[in-house]
């Protein structure tokens, strides 16, 4: 193992803290979407937090993240404030996209964070082309690009695997193994299962890791990013997971069953690392009380921000459709 | 370069274009299949590898989604990539980037995002390549928004539209028409630029208008031609852009000549025809002296035998019939 | 040569609208014909092929001499159209038309009215009435070349001198012959007004109602109920109307006077004797009419408009045996429930030909018309 | 509309109506029907006219507004603002 991760107090609380906020906003999501604040397709990111927390330790602000429709917990985990994430739900001109995509399409330049994208494997070749940028710019910066198993079955996921070892670009390529596309498990949609074992076949370095385990995918993550960014050469981790809530709002789930969900609650990634940190004498209830009470006046104060948002004018309905410029 | 008019090819036109981007600006590469080593499936970049490099010129493997795809995201994130597509016919294989990211990431980020991307692509029939290498798909992607759409017809649009193109800051497809590659034409070096977004009047004429672009500009000057015989003066507008369409000056023309025949290589149905013709309706109904005519491929997958692939297309003697027929009908 | 009206001696033949084998239905405009009245159209009242054009455009042909033959239908044979020739090489083998061969020409009076949008514009701009304009254009549309470039059709042009003798001829016959007796009653107009200002309140432009429409709705109505001051007096004395055909008169520009009939303005709604109105005005300053519509009237209605006289003493158009003049609407004071208030007025009159009727029947017209005003809704 | 855009179309419009006027030589506040001869028909036709060019609803109240050339153009000048 050439990555450390030092876990101590500070570090492991902060993940924690990170968890705990994602898993938080989705559940006021999840509130907000049957109060009809929220409309539309709305994912939510329950049991995966582990995978964006961990992950985006390894990144830079130089980097740059492209992520998928069960985008909350990436675009949080990357540092886009809640406020304007709310209110992009909300519908709202203050919203990160000014309410033009919603949940499934946070973008933030700021943050280089490039989509929300809701076309299953479509976010790879985009993640192609900004590393190829980088490179030719001579930037020494990263992409990581989240998608999840269902993208492997595309072949955008063949095309990019391939492009990107053969030109050797520098992106880290995340699979969000949760087992479900949609409702179809991974067994009866991949004729090889294990994900990361297809980097072989492009001559790509990777490796599987336990996805509710925020710690393994940090030190995975870092691990990755370090050789992606000593050879310059794409990496492909696959990090095992699971959604707890279903596919979208509006969703029975009978493809699974209550047990098999009960079976993956018990490695929730947030109590595992708490009870952790608990035993290492690291959290206090007094600490994980204050968290929960920062995290909630967090997210309040986000919902707040959004709902004295105001609608975009309609007159504003065709801007941006072609730009006048080039946001620099 | 000399001060008198060079006659040169399209194909010449296209490669001086795509060679003096790429030396203009550093952020400008250019990414295809064989567009390198191979010189191009309709040898426009020949040489251009030995000549700019590797970095430069590159080669991809067959996978238009995800080199599209890169295109976009290096676009986005301050490149100007030249992407080939070798027909508009593979464009398909890239449907999903061309439209889902390219045409919507702007807008969708609420304008945090531009993709000044340039997709080039062979388009049309004529050289009995049959139905996978032969459909002229512009019109499909001129209805979506947030592309713009491009036909040069003629050397001198050939030569300076790439330019524009790459200055702009959206996503311009160029649709290059393969019958025209071999075509040779005078490029006047007084000539520095062309706008991308007006159409021209090709020809003037008084008595109807027939409005074109791209592979069909060529035959319907052909039937111009003709109908001057005959004491008919058609005026020829060359569309030029597909979208956004220059919908002024088409008007202007018809309400002059009050009579319009439109000549399209894509199918009829669900057309840019169509959308030529409503455009027409919609702005200029009192101006017309007669009923719209089209003239456009037979709506049938362009067969390879050389008489069936002909007999599918527009060609100048329909475009006379149909011209005729509103100047002076036969009672 | 047809008779277009009673002091019509003689025609100039100005244009066949037919040609030698042309097959023909009856309402077809075969000719037009200059009469002192302007250029008329000249229908046809029998269906058949024309066998030979008598008369050549520019002859003077008194009335009832032969124009032309008109033989049963289906003896000729259409002509076989035209081939055009081909543009550019002809190809090496012959290939069969891709185009069907040419359907039969449809009959040319079963066509609808073709026009297109640019003719359509313009005609309607200039006020030229595209009925009987023949149409040159695809399928058979009338297009602007169809029409007068520039200023409105003169088509053959109004001779105001012939005008002028055929209105002197006319009115010195009438006084000459009709013992006319007169009549006038002024006639509360503000019901009837309110309407027509209620009904335009909702309505564009085009679509809006002058008043001496209602005027003219009430006139026609109250006619049909009156069929001794309906018709004509000839030779055998009186002949009632076969319908209330209203002869509508309209002043022409520059002098003159026509008065075109609206056949069966009893029958018509508000909206569409409005329309006919309109049609009309148009036509017969044009120089549009019908030969028809010079001859129908069964009685004339005159409305001085609003800048004309307050009353009209109106004389009758023979062979007809009345006339219905409406003056201009004026404000005066009037007498409603015992109480003065200003009130919209205009004084109806009647001159009557007093060998048909007498006073006491025109009287009872005035009173009926009167009455129906003042019932508006019911118009 | 410009004054000149205005007594174009008017120009325009008359000449269909009252072919021998001659706008040229009309003092902007004359009555058009005294002056050209109009009657109650033409000055619908007039207006219809009107609407039917520039697309302006005009409501019949405004048809005394209508009846000079200066009304006339202060009518779509106002219809520019």
């Amino acid at each position: 193992m050439t990555a450390k991760v030092h876990l101590d107090r500070a570090h492991g609380v902060h993940l924690l803290r990170e968890m705990l906020r994602i898993r938080r906003f989705e559940e006021k999501c999840a509130e907000l979407y049957q109060a009809q604040k929220i409309r539309g397709f709305l994912h939510l990111y329950d049991g995966q937090e582990a995978v964006a927390v961990g992950v985006m330790q390894a990144l830079g602000p130089q980097d740059a993240v492209v992520g998928t429709y069960r985008e909350h917990g990436q675009a949080i985990a990357r540092g886009i404030p809640m406020g304007p994430l709310m209110a992009e739900m909300f519908g709202k001109v203050e919203g990160c996209c000014r309410g033009r995509g919603g949940s499934m399409h946070i973008f933030d330049r700021q943050r280089r964070f490039i989509g929300g994208n809701a076309i299953v494997g479509a976010g790879l070749p985009l993640a192609l082309g900004l590393a190829l940028a980088n490179r030719m710019q001579g930037r020494k910066a990263m992409i990581a690009c989240f998608f999840g198993e269902g993208a492997a079955d595309e072949g955008e996921f063949h095309e990019s695997m391939n492009l990107a070892s053969l030109w050797r670009l520098p992106v880290l390529f995340v699979c969000e193994n949760n087992l479900y596309s949609m409702g179809t498990p991974v067994g009866i949609a991949e004729a090889e299962t294990a994900i990361w074992q297809k980097a072989a076949a492009y001559r790509m370095g990777g490796e599987a890791v336990d996805g509710m385990d925020p710690v393994a995918v940090e030190v995975a993550a870092r691990r990755a990013v370090e050789r992606i960014r000593e050879d310059g050469v794409p990496w492909l981790l696959e990090c095992r997971t699971y959604r707890f809530r279903a596919h979208s709002m509006f969703d029975a789930q009978l493809y699974r069953t209550k047990e098999e969900v009960e079976s993956w609650r018990k490695r929730d990634p947030i109590n595992r690392l708490r009870e952790w940190l608990e035993k290492a004498g690291h959290l206090h209830p007094a600490d994980l009380e204050r968290i929960e009470a920062d995290v909630v006046a967090e997210i309040a104060e986000a919902v707040a921000f959004a709902e004295a948002g105001s609608p975009e004018p309609v007159e504003e309905l065709e801007r941006f459709v072609t730009m006048d410029e080039v946001p620099q | 370069m000399s001060g008198v008019p060079a006659r040169i090819t399209y194909r010449e036109a296209c490669r001086q274009a795509i060679r003096a981007a790429i030396l203009a600006d550093p952020r400008v590469f250019l990414m295809g299949e064989d567009v390198g080593r191979y010189g191009g499936c309709y040898a426009v970049t020949k040489g251009l590898l030995e000549e700019l490099g590797e970095e430069r010129i590159r080669d991809t493997p067959l996978s238009e989604s995800a080199f599209v795809g890169a295109g976009i995201g290096a676009a986005m994130a301050g490149m100007r990539p030249i992407v080939e597509v070798m027909t508009c016919n593979f464009s398909l294989l890239a449907l999903d980037q061309i439209v889902n990211n390219a045409a919507t990431i702007p807008h969708m980020s609420g304008g945090q995002f531009a993709v000044p991307l340039v997709l080039r692509m062979a388009t049309g029939a004529g050289r009995q390549l049959a139905a996978q290498h032969s459909h002229s798909l512009e019109g499909w992607f001129a209805h979506i928004p947030g592309l713009r759409i491009l036909a040069p017809a003629t050397v001198e649009d050939a030569r300076h539209m790439l330019a524009p193109a790459l200055a702009d800051p959206n996503p311009v497809l160029i649709f290059e028409h393969i019958m025209l590659y071999n075509m040779e034409g005078e490029l006047d070096p007084a000539v520095q630029g062309v706008d991308i977004a007006k159409a021209r009047i090709r020809r003037p004429g008084r008595d109807v208008t027939l409005i074109t672009y791209g592979g069909s500009l060529f035959k319907t000057l052909a039937a111009a031609d003709a109908l001057a015989v005959e004491g008919i003066q058609a005026e020829v507008i060359d569309l030029r852009v597909l979208r956004p369409l220059d919908t002024a000056t088409i008007i202007e023309s018809i309400t002059r000549t009050r009579r319009v025949v439109i000549v399209d290589e894509g199918w009829r149905s669900g057309s840019l025809s169509a959308e030529v013709a409503m455009r027409i309706v919609e702005e200029a109904f009192f101006e017309l002296d007669a009923p719209i005519r089209r003239v456009c491929s037979r709506e049938v997958p362009i067969p390879y035998a050389a008489h069936l692939e002909q007999a599918a297309l527009p060609q100048a003697e329909a475009i006379a019939a149909a011209a005729r027929g509103l100047v002076r009908p036969a009672r | 040569m047809p008779s277009l009206g009673a002091d019509m001696e003689a025609g100039t033949l100005v244009e066949w609208k037919v040609a030698p084998g042309d097959r023909v239905r009856r309402g077809d405009i075969v000719a037009v014909v200059e009469t002192q009245k302007g250029a008329i159209e000249i229908e046809i009242f029998e269906a058949g092929v024309v066998r030979e054009l008598a008369v050549a455009p520019g002859s003077r042909v008194p009335v009832g001499a032969l124009l032309a033959l008109v033989g049963t239908e289906g003896a000729m044979q259409t002509p076989a159209p035209a081939a055009v020739a081909p543009i550019g090489p002809q190809p090496a083998v012959s290939l069969p038309s891709a185009s069907p061969p040419p359907a039969p020409q449809p009959l040319a009076g079963a066509r609808p009215l073709r026009t297109t949008p640019a003719a359509r514009r313009r005609a309607g701009a200039l006020g030229i009435a595209l009925d009987g304009l023949r149409g040159t254009g695809v399928d058979g549309a009338i297009c602007l070349a169809d029409l007068p470039a520039g200023a409105p059709p003169r088509r053959g042009g109004f001779d105001p001198l012939g005008m002028r003798k055929a209105i002197a001829a006319a009115m010195g016959r009438s006084k000459r012959e009709i013992p006319h007796y007169y009549l006038s009653q002024t006639v509360d107009l503000a019901p009837a007004l309110e309407r027509i200002e209620r009904l335009n309140a909702g309505r564009s432009p085009p679509e809006r109602l002058l008043p001496a429409a209602i005027m003219l709705r009430a006139a026609a109505l109250a006619v049909a109920e009156t069929p001794e001051l309906n018709g004509f007096w000839g030779e055998d004395g009186f002949r009632p109307g076969d319908g209330v055909h209203v002869g509508w008169a309209v002043a022409l520009r520059g002098g003159g006077l026509v008065a075109p009939a609206i056949r069966h303005a009893d029958r018509m709604p508000l909206d569409a004797l409005m329309t006919a109105m309109r049609d009309l005005v148009a036509r017969a300053r044009g120089g549009g009419l019908r030969g028809s519509e010079l001859t129908d009237a069964t009685i004339t209605v005159t409305s001085l408009g609003d800048r004309g006289a307050e009353s009209v003493l109106p004389i009758i158009h023979p062979p007809q045996v009345a006339i219905l003049g409406f003056g201009r609407i004026v404000e005066r004071p009037w007498v409603v429930g015992g109480t003065v208030v200003p009130r919209r007025v205009a004084t109806l009159t009647l001159a009557g030909d007093h060998r048909a009727s007498d006073g006491h029947r025109g009287g009872l017209l005035l009173a009926r018309i009167d009455a129906l005003l003042q019932r508006p809704e019911t118009l | 509309m410009t004054r000149d855009e205005t007594v174009a179309l008017v120009a325009d419009i008359l000449s269909g109506i009252a072919p021998e006027a001659d706008l040229s030589a009309l003092p902007g506040d004359a009555d058009l029907r005294e002056a050209l001869d109009l009657d109650s028909m033409d000055i619908v036709n007039f207006v219809a006219a009107l609407h039917e060019r520039t697309g302006r609803p005009i409501p019949e109240a405004d048809t005394p507004k209508l009846l000079t050339l200066d009304g006339v153009v202060a009518y779509f000048e106002a219809d520019a603002r």
